[in-house]
């Protein structure tokens, strides 16, 4: 390191250390390497490199038919894939001016508020773990593992559900859906209270949260920081609740607020939130209209397999949507849902030949991991792991 | 509302925006890259606007997209006050979506940037998001951002060569720095296609 | 001139001119099944039926005629009513076969039921069975079920060939194509009934299943097959070639072309040069690439320029105009003698195919002209051979006959760079194996003078090098010679030279040659002083090339 | 006393006696068993099954092979040694870590009379603080010598927390001392078989409770187990000061930390739950009375085994300068109190 | 609407951390006891020896059906080939003599390793001869090899389809349920 005899005399050169934390580091999940510049053990400097898991969604996503853009999105934030599912199909659906039904609508919703929960579960698991605390990560996971069979009764798939499809969803609810749900849910809930009676009120716990990468309102805000990260600074603002997308202004929820953007906040916010999505689901359940998942349309959805398989109609139409992709008009849209981390916004570009022209993800942990540094420099090296988990950053939707 | 806010910025800023679209129902306005900081620091300070956050930064690269339809997507005005005409606007169109959280609007901007002359100013100073999303714009695409203070790669690697999502960036090879996988005993290069 | 207004559009076009092709002017499609512009005009699918004012019923656009002042109206309700009664009639008894059929990506029925209906199905019956796989004759096959009776095909042979061997059979729902009694479809142009066949009714026995259109590349190229020259859409897929159809081109071959022409990349396919050759240390011959065999001509060459012996370059007429450039100026250079030579000549016919099957005569000629003024031919080799040190044969499948093989034979080194094995790359002591003419780009000029863009979209294979980039390399690397073209090794940079050099190219530029060429300004004798026509040509070809987009082609082909 | 030669003989057989069976079978047993036991009991409170699969034939008897597989699997993995420029501080690490621990068993009463203690050392008690306390060089030497940055904050990390939490640990056993006035470990054993008010048995427990608490706060500090891992932190420092160990170095430090386990059970036991002594039951002399109250030991020490490993699967991690500000201003001040009021309390007891 | 998040102030009891580490061991301790005793709460499943059943949507590996007539149902239409995102399915098309079948693939390779299980091929099969409800998992191997041609043998195995081409279908079937 070259330095000025002026800056020497200031700068105690030499007793600073660089560490890498990452990218192979147990606690970078997702992977990223943090540059720590160390003072003892106070982050004097950070500097955070994403990209390790940089896939090329966006190239990829102009090589394929916009269907096939589907199971990308499942990759993007992975422990929410649903939503990402739904955000894309939204936007394509949105250029195209496709109002999908009711119903659609509302299993939708339910996808996407299943998808949260798992999605803040993952982030409390993993926010327990880190901090030394096995038995509630693992109860949290439990938690989550009872969703996941009920996600792939709908879908097919735990992980990789691709369930939605541009003017609709692949299929219908199962029979007795509802009863699969509650079920999953009664049995997650208490697990979720053993987390919250092992860490909450720990001081162990809370010394660690509380005072820890404290997020200032203005700060969230300048910085792009949507969901939990702007609401734990005091900001009421929930797309569900302030730009309703499909039927949430038909549900009854509370936007969950933290007081001072802490960590402890945000933990709390999660926790916090698990319940009001169960509050919606159960709503959904319960106004959950009937009628087709799709529009019917064969220019946009595929016919039902009867039509292809045994008439020239539906094969042509069948056909046609699969060769010549969908016929998307030539436009831009962005459009925006509240993801388990906040806003996840597709700005599409269309050039109306069967496949996207360009689409951009409006990453919320992208834009969070950008303040990381503001939270953590002068503080100490273990307050990097509290502050990390409750930004929740995902490696596939920061990369992409 | 969207189209009261780019009537109110036709009216206020009329030598900066050229061009407006309300397609699928999101509010765009089209700024000249040398009015752009001006339009975006009304945009974030007029109570009107209160843009309080920069939602998203991107580019999008216009080379293979075909002309008669670009104007739909950027549309020019008539008098063609800025040089280029609807059929030939410059390559690259960088991307500002924008949230105001009190008033609950949104509106993207958009800016050109020719493909000799691929600079815009940054909004660093005015939202610290734009920080990494312009740092993500430029690796990805290649646009510089004036008055970035960071203006490094993000995605990629510091010696990568090129900018990955423009249209001519090559869909195969290996960039110089990454040495050939080596392939062990799996020798078998049928399996490997 | 009669004034017409199309859905509000108005425009003047000549009199005589159908509702149709006005439409197409104005950018308003109009969908067709039965009608192509090169054929005559039945009405028979009335899928183009169209709203006229004053008319009390819909009429065939493709058949009415503009009158002064008539108003149509090609997006009205009833118009949207009879083109979905149209198509639900043609559907009721096609098969379910889309699966199965070739015709599928580029199907016109398919296109036209997903713009303009997509109506369910209403039947409940039995769709009428009729034959399957039914063999028309040596290039095509018949699936009557999948026909909708536009009888284009039949039109074709009748009216462009005049071969009369199909016909349709019976009525009603029991209409069927079928050959005329006693005929085989066998004439030379007998696979341009599948191009221009709407659907899968017909297809072509050797592209049959071979490859789903949608994944093919597609790039426009001239066909090398003679000095026609038809302009060409060559269709790929990975490395290869699948097939080859005709392309619309006013000056040169309409809509068609014929069947040898599409087979050009078949046959030289199995004609391929595996290797190229040079005398090994031992002088036995050894295997060389491309590099190693112009090294080996090169010593050659540097030889006869220390002893001062004759050298001789011959040079297919089937080249293109960059490499007869690059050579005529090493050979002019040089001090060498320059020759033309021919392929085979074939059997010709009125319609297309010329019995001179070398593809660019008249490109050469008018470059030689210029850059190396007396030039010979066959027979004046013949008479040079015995003195010629080192004679360089640039090959495209030279006809070798018996007075040739004695010049070669009497040459004292003879080199060839070819791209094809033969008696001629057997004779040469030096192979260098050439860039074959499929694999590359250029220019070339047909009999009429009509320049086009040689297009290819297969990769050069390794170890082969294009005889325009070897003459710049011997001229370096031999005679010290810093051709000015020599650092400029593609066609559109040497076409430019050509065309600041020759006069029959001046004016001409590679992108202005576009897709559909440009007339020699100055070809003497040989090439006749033609210009296009200003402005686009008048009707677009046929449905058959489709237009949507294809969104897999890229990708799968990169 | 004179000593003959086959007195001598007698009592090295004697002393080895005790050292196999206190100290290997039990002890060494007892770490062994932990290896499985704390993967098999975290399992169970966290609703898992934990490892069950390691079998010989078709016995699995709920996996406790594990804890056979597990060194033979340490003892055939590469031990990979960093570039460091002291390797042989590297290999040494891990035993200088084991030999205090192993040591201070010896002081340890695990039975009624003097016989049952493998030297009845009359400073027992300060035995046990002078020689634990050399079981952190261990952890410094490995990470030192590991020559990567994770390992040198780890290191740092557990040093510190050594220094600051013998301090309170050593102050908070002083109450004992006070209490039943000796530091002979056996003697105040005895001590603890007195009557409290007719019916508390006089244990360390009832008589010092704070002291207890702080005991087994700064006895898992000095572990360095959770809550007080910060020194192996795995999501701060990846394995913190054996991060470059693999192989039986690094089950040595397994071993290392799962002896001081029962180590803090067995000292916990005998100054605080009374050692061998069974309410009501005076000191056995009779080889059944013995094993009797050896066996009540060995259940105590065992019992605050398991409350280590509850505690341990239980709480999350505290922060390194947390961990500091527990030990110097909550556990220091309070031991400094519980001596004071001791010391009033004994006063006050002594005027009357 | 807003709903503030029940911030705990610290107070004596939380701070003395005893109380809370203890309720923290009670709570384990609970869980140990009630799982040494029956394992109520352990949902684990003893994988090799007990497996849980998937459920009739599962997409797991592809399977070809058969016509009535044990011949296997795919036409080598492709589309499946072209809905892949992965572009991981090859066939190879060859004419078949009976002129009612005309068209079928002499190959069907599914490169498993490419293959994401997105199951647009199954909804793409306008046969309705590749389904993935076989309720089998991806083959876990070792070798590149052993991915791409486990499949390949796909043509000689698995039952008649319940489609027929031009004949009755059950509607419901749309998406490839397990029947």
């Amino acid at each position: 390191m070259t330095m000025t005899p002026a800056a020497a005399d200031t700068v105690r050169v030499g007793e600073d250390m660089i560490l890498n934390m990452g990218p192979s580091h147990p606690a970078m999940h997702g992977t990223v390497k943090m540059v720590l510049t160390l003072d003892g053990e106070t982050i004097k400097d950070m500097d955070i490199h994403i990209g390790y898991l940089h896939r090329g969604f966006e190239k990829m996503a102009e090589m394929g038919t916009w269907q096939q853009v589907l199971p990308y999105t499942d990759r993007l934030n992975y422990v929410s894939p649903m939503i990402n599912n739904v955000g894309y199909v939204m936007a394509v659906e949105k250029l195209w001016g496709v109002e999908i039904t009711p119903r659609a609508k509302y299993i939708r919703m339910l996808i996407s508020e299943l998808s949260r929960l798992t999605d803040h579960l993952t982030s409390l698991a993993a926010g327990a773990m880190e901090l030394g605390g096995f038995t509630p990560f693992l109860y949290a996971v439990e938690a989550r593992e009872y969703l996941y069979p009920v996600i792939e009764e709908l879908t097919g798939a735990r992980l990789t559900t691709s369930y939605t499809r541009i003017g609709g969803v692949a299929k219908d609810l199962p029979d007795d859906y509802e009863r699969t749900v509650m079920k999953a849910i009664e049995t997650m809930r208490p697990l979720v209270t053993k987390l919250d009676k092992l860490l909450t009120k720990n001081r162990i716990f809370y010394d660690r949260m509380i005072g820890t990468g404290e997020l200032t309102r203005e700060d969230a805000i300048s910085s792009g920081c949507t969901g939990i990260m702007l609401r734990s600074t005091g900001v009421d603002w929930d797309l569900r609740k302030h730009q309703p997308y499909l039927a949430y202004d038909e549900v009854d929820f509370d936007v969950i607020i933290g007081a001072k953007g802490d960590n402890y906040d945000r933990y709390l916010c999660r926790l916090e939130e698990l319940d009001q999505t169960i509050r919606i689901i159960k709503q959904i359940f319960k106004q959950m209209p009937g009628g087709p998942i799709n529009v019917g349309d064969w220019n946009v959805v595929l016919p039902p397999k009867h039509e292809v398989y045994n008439s020239i109609e539906g094969m042509i139409a069948h056909f046609k949507l699969i060769t010549d992709g969908h016929q998307v008009p030539a436009g831009e849209a962005y459009s925006a849902v509240e993801g388990g981390n906040g806003e996840v916004g597709f700005y599409i570009v269309s050039q109306g030949r069967g496949r996207p022209y360009r689409i951009h993800v409006r990453a919320p942990c992208f834009y969070a991991m950008g303040i990381m540094k503001k939270l953590s420099v002068g503080k100490m090296l273990a307050d990097i792991i509290p502050t990390f988990d409750t930004l929740n950053m995902i490696g596939g939707e920061v990369d992409r | 509302m969207s189209d009261l806010l780019i009537a109110l910025l036709r009216a206020e800023k009329p030598q900066a925006v050229f061009g407006s679209h309300n397609t699928a129902g999101d509010a765009t306005i089209l700024v000249a890259r040398e009015h752009l900081v001006d339009v975006m620091q009304f945009l974030r300070d007029d109570p009107r606007c209160r843009m309080e956050q920069l939602i998203d930064v991107t580019v999008a690269d216009y080379l293979e997209y075909a002309p008669e339809l670009r104007g739909q997507v950027s549309p020019c005005d008539a008098d063609n006050r800025f040089g280029f005409t609807s059929a030939r606007l410059p390559r690259f169109e960088v991307v500002y979506h924008l949230l105001s959280l009190s008033l609950n609007h949104r509106l993207r901007v958009k800016t050109f940037a020719p493909e000799d002359d691929a600079v815009v100013p940054s909004m660093c100073d005015l939202w610290i998001a734009a920080n990494w999303g312009e740092r993500e714009a430029w690796d990805m695409l290649g646009v510089r951002f004036e008055g970035h203070p960071d203006l490094r790669r993000i995605l990629t690697y510091p010696e990568f060569k090129g900018h990955p999502v423009r249209k001519d960036y090559p869909l195969r090879g290996y960039q110089p720095l990454i040495p050939m996988p080596e392939l062990g005993h799996y020798t078998d290069q049928e399996n490997f296609r | 001139m009669p004034k017409v207004t199309i859905d509000g559009h108005e425009i003047e076009v000549p009199a005589g001119t159908t509702v149709v092709r006005a439409a197409k002017q104005l950018g308003v499609d109009i969908p067709v099944f039965c009608y192509h512009p090169g054929l005559s005009i039945p009405a028979n699918c009335r899928m183009c039926l169209v709203e006229i004012e004053k008319s009390p019923k819909p009429l065939p656009a493709c058949y009415t005629e503009v009158t002064e002042g008539m108003v149509v109206r090609t997006r009205t309700e009833k118009v949207a009513a009879t083109q979905k009664s149209v198509l639900e009639f043609i559907l009721l008894n096609h098969p379910v076969d889309c699966p199965i059929c070739d015709q599928a990506g580029e199907c016109v029925l398919q296109e036209h039921y997903a713009t303009w209906s997509t109506k369910p199905s209403r039947l409940f019956h039995e769709k009428v069975a009729k034959p399957k796989g039914k063999i028309l004759g040596p290039t095509v096959v018949l699936d009557a079920e999948r026909c909708i009776l536009c009888t284009r095909c039949v039109r074709f042979t009748e009216e462009v060939t005049g071969t009369y061997e199909l016909a349709v059979q019976d009525r009603g729902e029991h209409a069927e194509l079928t050959n005329t009694p006693n005929k085989v479809l066998d004439n030379p142009y007998s696979l341009n009934v599948v191009d221009i066949c709407p659907v899968g009714a017909l297809t072509s026995r050797e592209f049959r299943f071979r490859r789903r259109v949608w994944f093919l590349d597609q790039r426009d190229s001239v066909c090398t097959g003679c000095a026609r020259g038809c302009s060409v859409r060559v269709d790929s897929h990975g490395n290869q070639v699948e097939r080859v159809l005709p392309r619309y081109n006013p000056d040169v071959n309409k809509w068609w072309m014929c069947d040898d022409g599409r087979r050009v990349f078949e046959v030289r396919k199995t004609r391929v040069l595996s290797a190229g050759k040079a005398p090994g240390t031992s002088g036995a011959p050894r295997e060389v690439n491309a590099l190693d065999g112009v090294r080996a001509l090169a010593a050659w060459l540097q030889q006869a320029k220390t002893s001062g012996g004759a050298t001789g370059v011959a040079l297919s007429a089937s080249l293109t105009n960059e490499d007869v450039y690059a050579w005529g100026r090493l050979a002019a250079a040089s001090g060498a003698k320059v020759y033309v030579l021919d392929r085979t000549a074939a059997q010709g016919d009125k319609l297309l195919r010329l019995a001179d099957r070398d593809a660019n005569r008249a490109g050469t000629k008018a470059i030689l002209d210029t850059v190396a003024p007396g030039w010979g031919g066959a027979v004046e080799l013949a008479k040079d051979a015995a003195g010629l040190e080192v004679l360089t044969v640039v090959d495209h499948d030279i006809a070798v006959t018996d007075a040739l093989a004695k010049a070669f034979g009497d040459v004292a080194h003879l080199a060839v760079i070819t791209d094809l094995s033969g008696p001629l790359a057997d004779a040469a002591q030096v192979v260098i194996p050439a860039t074959p003419l499929h694999n590359r780009e250029g220019t070339v000029v047909n009999a009429d003078g009509w320049v086009q863009r040689l297009a290819s979209p297969l990769k050069a294979p390794v170890g082969t090098v294009a005889p325009h980039v070897a003459a710049a390399q011997l001229a370096q690397a031999v005679y010290g010679l810093e051709l000015d073209f020599a650092d400029r090794t593609r066609p559109a940079q040497l076409f430019d030279h050509i065309a600041a050099t020759v006069s029959a190219f001046q004016h001409l530029d590679y992108v202005e040659v576009g897709d559909l060429g440009r007339g020699l300004t100055n070809g003497g004798d040989l090439a006749p002083r033609r210009a296009r026509t200003e402005g686009t040509p008048e009707w677009e070809p046929d449905p058959v090339a489709p237009t949507y987009p294809r969104p897999f082609a890229l990708r799968r082909g990169a | 006393m004179e000593l003959t030669g086959h007195l001598v003989l007698d009592t090295v057989l004697w002393t080895l006696i005790k050292v196999l069976g206190f100290l290997f079978v039990f002890v060494l047993g007892t770490a062994l068993v932990l290896t499985w036991l704390e993967r098999k009991y975290s399992a169970l409170l966290q609703n898992r099954i934990g490892p069950n699969r390691a079998n010989i034939g078709s016995f699995r008897l709920g996996g406790l092979f594990h804890m056979m597989a597990d060194p033979i699997k340490m003892l055939f993995k590469e031990d990979f040694t960093p570039t460091t420029p002291n390797p042989i501080m590297h290999r040494l690490a891990p035993y200088v870590g084991l030999v205090p621990v192993l040591v201070v068993f010896a002081v340890i009463p695990f039975g009624p009379t003097d016989q049952m203690q493998i030297s009845a050392l009359g400073v027992g008690i300060l035995f046990i603080f002078a020689i634990s306390s050399l079981n952190v060089y261990g952890g410094v030497m490995g990470a030192w010598a590991s020559n990567s940055k994770w390992s040198l904050l780890g290191g740092l990390r557990i040093s510190a927390q050594m220094i600051s939490y013998e301090v309170a640990m050593g102050l908070s056993l002083c109450g004992i001392f006070m209490v039943y006035g000796s530091l002979d470990l056996q003697s105040i054993v005895r001590a603890q078989g007195q009557v409290l008010f007719g019916f508390l048995p006089a244990w360390g427990l009832f008589m010092q409770p704070l002291a207890f608490v702080l005991y087994l706060a700064c006895a898992i500090a000095e572990n360095k187990r959770a809550p007080f891992d910060v020194g192996e932190a795995e999501s701060e420092l990846v394995a913190g000061y054996f991060t470059e160990y693999s192989a039986m170095g690094f089950s040595v430090f397994m071993l290392n930390e799962f002896v001081e386990v029962v180590m803090i059970g067995c000292l916990g036991a005998t100054l605080f739950l009374g050692g061998w002594q069974i309410p009501g039951l005076v000191e056995g002399t009779t080889p059944g009375m013995i094993a009797l109250q050896i066996a009540a030991f060995l259940l105590k020490a065992l019992f605050l085994v398991w409350l280590q490993l509850t505690i341990r699967w239980t709480l999350p991690r505290f922060r390194y300068d947390q961990i500091m500000r527990l030990g110097w201003k909550i556990l220091l001040p309070a031991a400094l109190v519980n001596l004071l009021v001791t010391g009033i309390v004994l006063m006050a007891l002594d005027r009357a | 609407m807003a709903k503030l998040v029940d911030r705990m102030q610290p107070d004596l009891v939380t701070q003395s951390y005893v109380i809370e580490v203890a309720k923290g061991v009670a709570l384990t301790s609970r869980q140990f006891v009630r799982n040494l005793f029956g394992r109520k709460d352990t949902p684990t499943v003893q994988y090799p020896e007990v497996k849980t059943p998937y459920p009739a949507r599962n997409r797991g590996r592809h399977r070809l059906m058969r016509r009535p007539d044990g011949q296997v149902r795919c036409v080598a239409c492709m589309l499946c080939a072209t809905a892949c995102p992965a572009n991981c399915i090859t066939i190879v098309a060859a004419e078949h003599p009976d002129p009612g079948i005309e068209k079928v693939p002499t190959t069907f390779g599914i490169d498993l390793l490419k293959c994401i299980y997105c199951g647009f091929c199954e909804e793409a099969c306008p046969c309705d001869a590749i389904r993935m409800d076989s309720g089998r998992h991806a083959i876990p191997t070792d070798t590149r090899v052993a991915q791409k041609t486990a499949i390949v043998s796909l043509l000689d195995k698995d039952g008649p389809s319940t489609a027929v081409q031009g004949g009755e279908f059950k509607a419901d079937h749309a998406g490839g349920g397990h029947h």
